[in-house]
């Protein structure tokens, strides 16, 4: 089992992203559970959404020990960077988190926000560059079932973006995996 | 069955309550409940439907009773602050025999306490939270199919018995997504109320039948009669006399205990030969059933009985189940609501009440701890 | 004058309400304005709430609600939304519809919900026995006001204006062949309608404030009300202590259940060009 | 005659004793409504429409000419 946390700020998409995430999952023939926690503000504060994904059906429904930690702010990396499993795989974007932590964990460091800003034109897509950052760093679903998913979800009018965002970090995912 | 696919547990509860009918919707905006009341605004215009958003949640309470007098399925969606408030009405719709269903996705409280953290402190209030005696039907699904079936379930048995019926979800199960795969209409049994078979002339509104249940004309169908939160004869009529209201009372009991059986819903999992038995329900069954898997690998004979009736209580399949163990755990995110209710059919000493009340769900180690305990330790 | 026993429920009667209170008169009034209108007994609602004005849906021959304190309009919004071809009717009191159900009111008259609501004005809580109620006048007494109202009261019209009633009219127990006209008038706005009664309590309210018997209480609403066309000629000084009767207030506005009903129709027709 | 009383649902109140315009009635010893000069009645309907108990109803037959809608005298 896939046990994956997404973590950044209120507001960057990372919940869109794990329900895509899961989506694709289910594409792929998966079990898969997402949840999701965050504080009282609609904008900003630390937010984390959880994909589990299985050949099994899943009983407990949170991430006990991530394989995959997606820290999207310099608070929220600090703040779950406990979550993340011993040897297991760190993504975070070096846009935002400037102090990267002392961590048993392969580590794919990445300008993901600058990517989004400056190479696609638009920082919304930020999370759908993390979130093929990580796929492709750890080949958790079919990139097609994952782009899929995506275009499924995105607004109208934004899928030719968004594909490029998801294979633009699918590239440098997998480049590092 | 439709084809595999991602679903909350507030949605999949949105899409029972259409699937079994569910024509009007009154509400009030309440974390975490919210999506239930979003869902259907957005579903029901195009079924012919109605949703309001109410000034309040005693006004949503009431809609859904007036809209229910009509012959249309209402339902109602809250959380702990909201059903604090729908008391007042929800005991109304008990006297008056006005089936609706309230939905209440548990968060932490007292009060507005943990507004995006679950809990599942409202069991009790779902059973006493208004005032007097009354029958009651609660029901607590753990999964998001079962959000789905069970709710099914609740607007069936509202319709049935003529009762109002509490869906307790909380947190964890109505904010959760999950891969479900949804039955095909036609494979979903839906249950009407039961109409009147006399003519209007010879019609009383509140006369049981066998069951004990009255039939029930809609409002506009040329059936008069009227409906009081009072004590009341057959008529519907305010009444002081003694008999008739202990009949009434009564019944309001014995209409739904009489149903025990048709109304207990519940999964067994490894109960055939488990030493320890784990009772949870809602988003606990799921710590619970990962804690009585980890225990079998360990070699412990454990076993779960995920009650998905939480009222009327079921307590002879609990007794039942608890007969051959030596030790019966209750997890609950609370301070050990129904570990009470258990111990009085198993005994107190039986019982191991397992709480947590910080606004988490259990770690399965948090449950697996003491199931390691009842059979004396590791093995 | 019309036969109002068809629409009354033997059985019910006698009536619980005191000697000399003004409810049944303003019952009747109601009645005879169903009447008129000739409204479809099968397809008329009434819906009250608690109190002793409340108590008049028990006595009604149609499909009556007596709800929860406060909450008649809220039953009755889901009732005209449910089905909205049923003509609903909502009888209340002054306590029951701007104390305790007063967030209801208001609400109900931003909607403009197609509702006719009767206000049952005795200025005072008389089933609990006589305390004060949003209604009770300035320095006027009560049970709970034993030295004098402090609190100044409500003006129900200007309220029901206020939140958005399209119709607004008040009237008394002694007009009560124009309380006639007003309910008719309202039942007939396609709208929310208030109809402020006022009615004497000679029991709780009277008997404290020393006005005398029923008859007298009624010669007091004769002698304070001043139709609206009258006083519109007096100065505020003449109207010191008096009070407008009639209609005093008509606007339009999109009913909400029509509205609803619109909405369906587009959502439907979207759907169906898909 | 003109008018149908209901003792059992009078209440005494008076109301209707006060109103009418003729001094046609009045209350009994029991505290209930009679018509003490029926044939001072002149059908205007004020009793009837301000009875708040419904215990007096004012018929017509006689005069079908001057029917009136409201029931108070126009």
């Amino acid at each position: 089992m896939w046990q994956i946390s997404l973590s950044g700020t209120g507001g960057q998409g990372l919940i869109l992203a794990g329900i895509i995430l899961a989506e694709a999952a289910i594409l792929d023939g998966k079990q898969t559970i997402q949840t999701q926690s965050y504080g009282p503000e609609a904008r900003g504060g630390a937010s984390k959404s959880e994909v589990l994904i299985s050949d099994q059906e899943i009983d407990y429904p949170k991430a006990t020990a991530a394989d995959i930690l997606l820290a999207m702010s310099q608070e929220a990396c600090n703040k779950y960077i406990g979550l993340l499993k011993q040897g297991g795989k760190l993504v975070v974007d070096t846009t935002l988190v400037k102090t990267l932590p002392e961590v048993d964990a392969k580590v794919l460091a990445l300008p993901i926000t600058h990517i989004a800003r400056n190479e696609l034109g638009n920082v919304m897509v930020a999370n759908i560059v993390a979130l093929g950052a990580l796929a492709g760093f750890a080949d958790l679903v079919e990139l097609e079932c994952l782009t899929k998913a995506v275009l499924a979800r995105v607004p109208k009018g934004t899928e030719e973006l968004n594909k490029k965002a998801l294979e633009t970090g699918y590239a440098l995912g997998q480049a590092e995996r | 069955m439709t084809k595999a696919r991602l679903m909350q547990g507030n949605q999949a509860c949105a899409e029972g309550a259409l699937a079994a009918g569910v024509r009007f919707f009154g509400g009030y905006p309440i974390t975490p409940s919210t999506e239930v009341a979003e869902i259907l605004a957005e579903k029901l215009p195009a079924l012919g439907g109605k949703f309001i958003q109410m000034e309040d949640e005693i006004a949503s309470m009431g809609a859904v009773c007036g809209a229910a007098l009509t012959g249309v399925k209402a339902l109602t969606a809250t959380s702990g602050p909201g059903f604090s408030l729908k008391q007042e009405l929800i005991g109304y719709a008990s006297i008056a025999e006005i089936p609706v269903v309230i939905v209440n996705v548990q968060r932490l409280g007292p009060s507005t306490g943990k507004p995006t953290s679950p809990g599942q402190g409202d069991v009790m209030q779902a059973r006493w939270g208004s005032h007097g005696d009354r029958g009651v039907i609660a029901l607590s699904p753990a999964s998001v199919r079962e959000c789905f079936d069970v709710t099914v379930k609740a607007v069936n048995f509202s319709e049935k018995f003529r009762t109002p019926v509490v869906l307790l979800l909380d947190e964890v199960i109505g904010h959760m997504r999950e891969r479900v795969e949804l039955p095909e209409p036609d494979e979903i049994e839906i249950i009407d109320r039961k109409l009147p078979a006399v003519p209007p002339s010879e019609y009383q509104a509140y006369k049981p039948e066998a069951d004990g249940i009255p039939p029930m004309a809609a409002f506009g169908s040329g059936y008069y009669y009227h409906v009081t939160g009072l004590v009341h004869n057959y008529l519907g009529q305010p009444t002081q006399a003694n008999d008739l209201t202990a009949e009434l009372i009564e019944r309001l009991h014995t209409k739904i205990d009489n149903a025990k059986e048709e109304l207990t819903l519940y999964t067994e999992h490894y109960l055939d030969d488990a030493e320890v038995l784990v009772v949870s329900y809602g988003g606990s069954a799921r710590a619970a059933i990962a804690a009585v898997k980890a225990a079998r690998e360990q070699g412990i004979k454990a076993g779960l009985l995920k009650l998905i009736t939480i009222w009327p209580f079921p307590g002879d399949v609990v007794k039942q189940a608890a007969a051959k163990v030596k030790k019966v755990i209750v997890p609950e995110m609370n301070y050990g609501q129904l570990a009470g209710e258990i111990e009085r059919y198993v005994g107190q000493d039986k019982v191991v009440s397992v709480t947590r009340v910080d606004g988490e769900l259990f770690k399965p180690e948090e449950i697996l701890a003491p199931i390691v305990t009842a059979v004396g330790g590791a093995k | 004058m019309a036969d109002i026993e068809k629409y009354l429920r033997p059985s019910a009667f006698p009536h619980i309400w005191c000697p000399g209170c003004g409810n049944g008169i303003i019952l009747a009034s109601i009645i005879r304005a169903i009447d008129k209108l000739g409204l479809d007994q099968e397809k008329t609602i009434i819906v009250s709430g608690i109190g002793c004005s409340s108590r008049a849906s028990g006595y009604m021959n149609f499909n009556t609600v007596h709800t929860a304190h406060g909450r008649a309009l809220t039953f009755a919004t889901g009732i005209k939304l449910a089905q909205p071809e049923l003509n609903v009717l909502v009888i209340t009191g002054d306590g029951d519809s701007t104390a305790i159900g007063g967030n209801h009111f208001i609400h109900a008259a931003r909607r403009n919900i197609d509702l006719t609501t009767i206000i049952f004005n005795n200025n005072i809580y008389g089933m609990t026995g006589g305390q004060s109620s949003p209604l009770t006048p300035l320095a006027s007494r009560s049970t709970t006001a034993p030295f004098g109202h402090i609190e100044r009261s409500f003006d129900i019209g200007a309220l029901a204006i206020a939140a958005g009633a399209t119709y607004v009219a008040r009237a008394t127990a002694f007009h009560a062949n124009m309380l006639t006209d007003l309910v008719v008038k309202g039942i007939e706005n396609k709208g929310f309608s208030v109809i402020d009664a006022i009615t004497q309590c000679p029991v709780s309210y009277g008997r404290k404030n020393k006005m005398g018997s029923a008859a007298k209480m009624m010669e007091w609403q004769k002698e304070h009300a001043i139709p609206v066309q009258a006083a519109a000629k007096l100065s505020q000084e003449q109207l010191k202590d008096k009070f407008v009767i009639g209609e005093l207030h008509r606007s339009e506005a999109p009913e909400f259940t029509a509205e609803y009903d619109k909405l369906i129709a587009h959502v439907q027709a979207k759907r169906g060009n898909k | 005659m003109a008018l149908a009383i209901k003792p059992k649902l009078c209440k005494g109140c008076g109301i209707c004793v006060h109103f009418c315009p003729k001094a046609v009635l009045d209350l009994d010893e029991m505290g209930k409504i009679y018509a003490k000069d029926p044939d001072k009645c002149i059908i205007c309907g004020q009793c009837e429409l301000r009875c708040p108990d419904y215990a007096i109803k004012v018929t017509k037959e006689e005069k079908t000419s001057t029917k009136t809608d409201g029931g108070a005298a126009k």
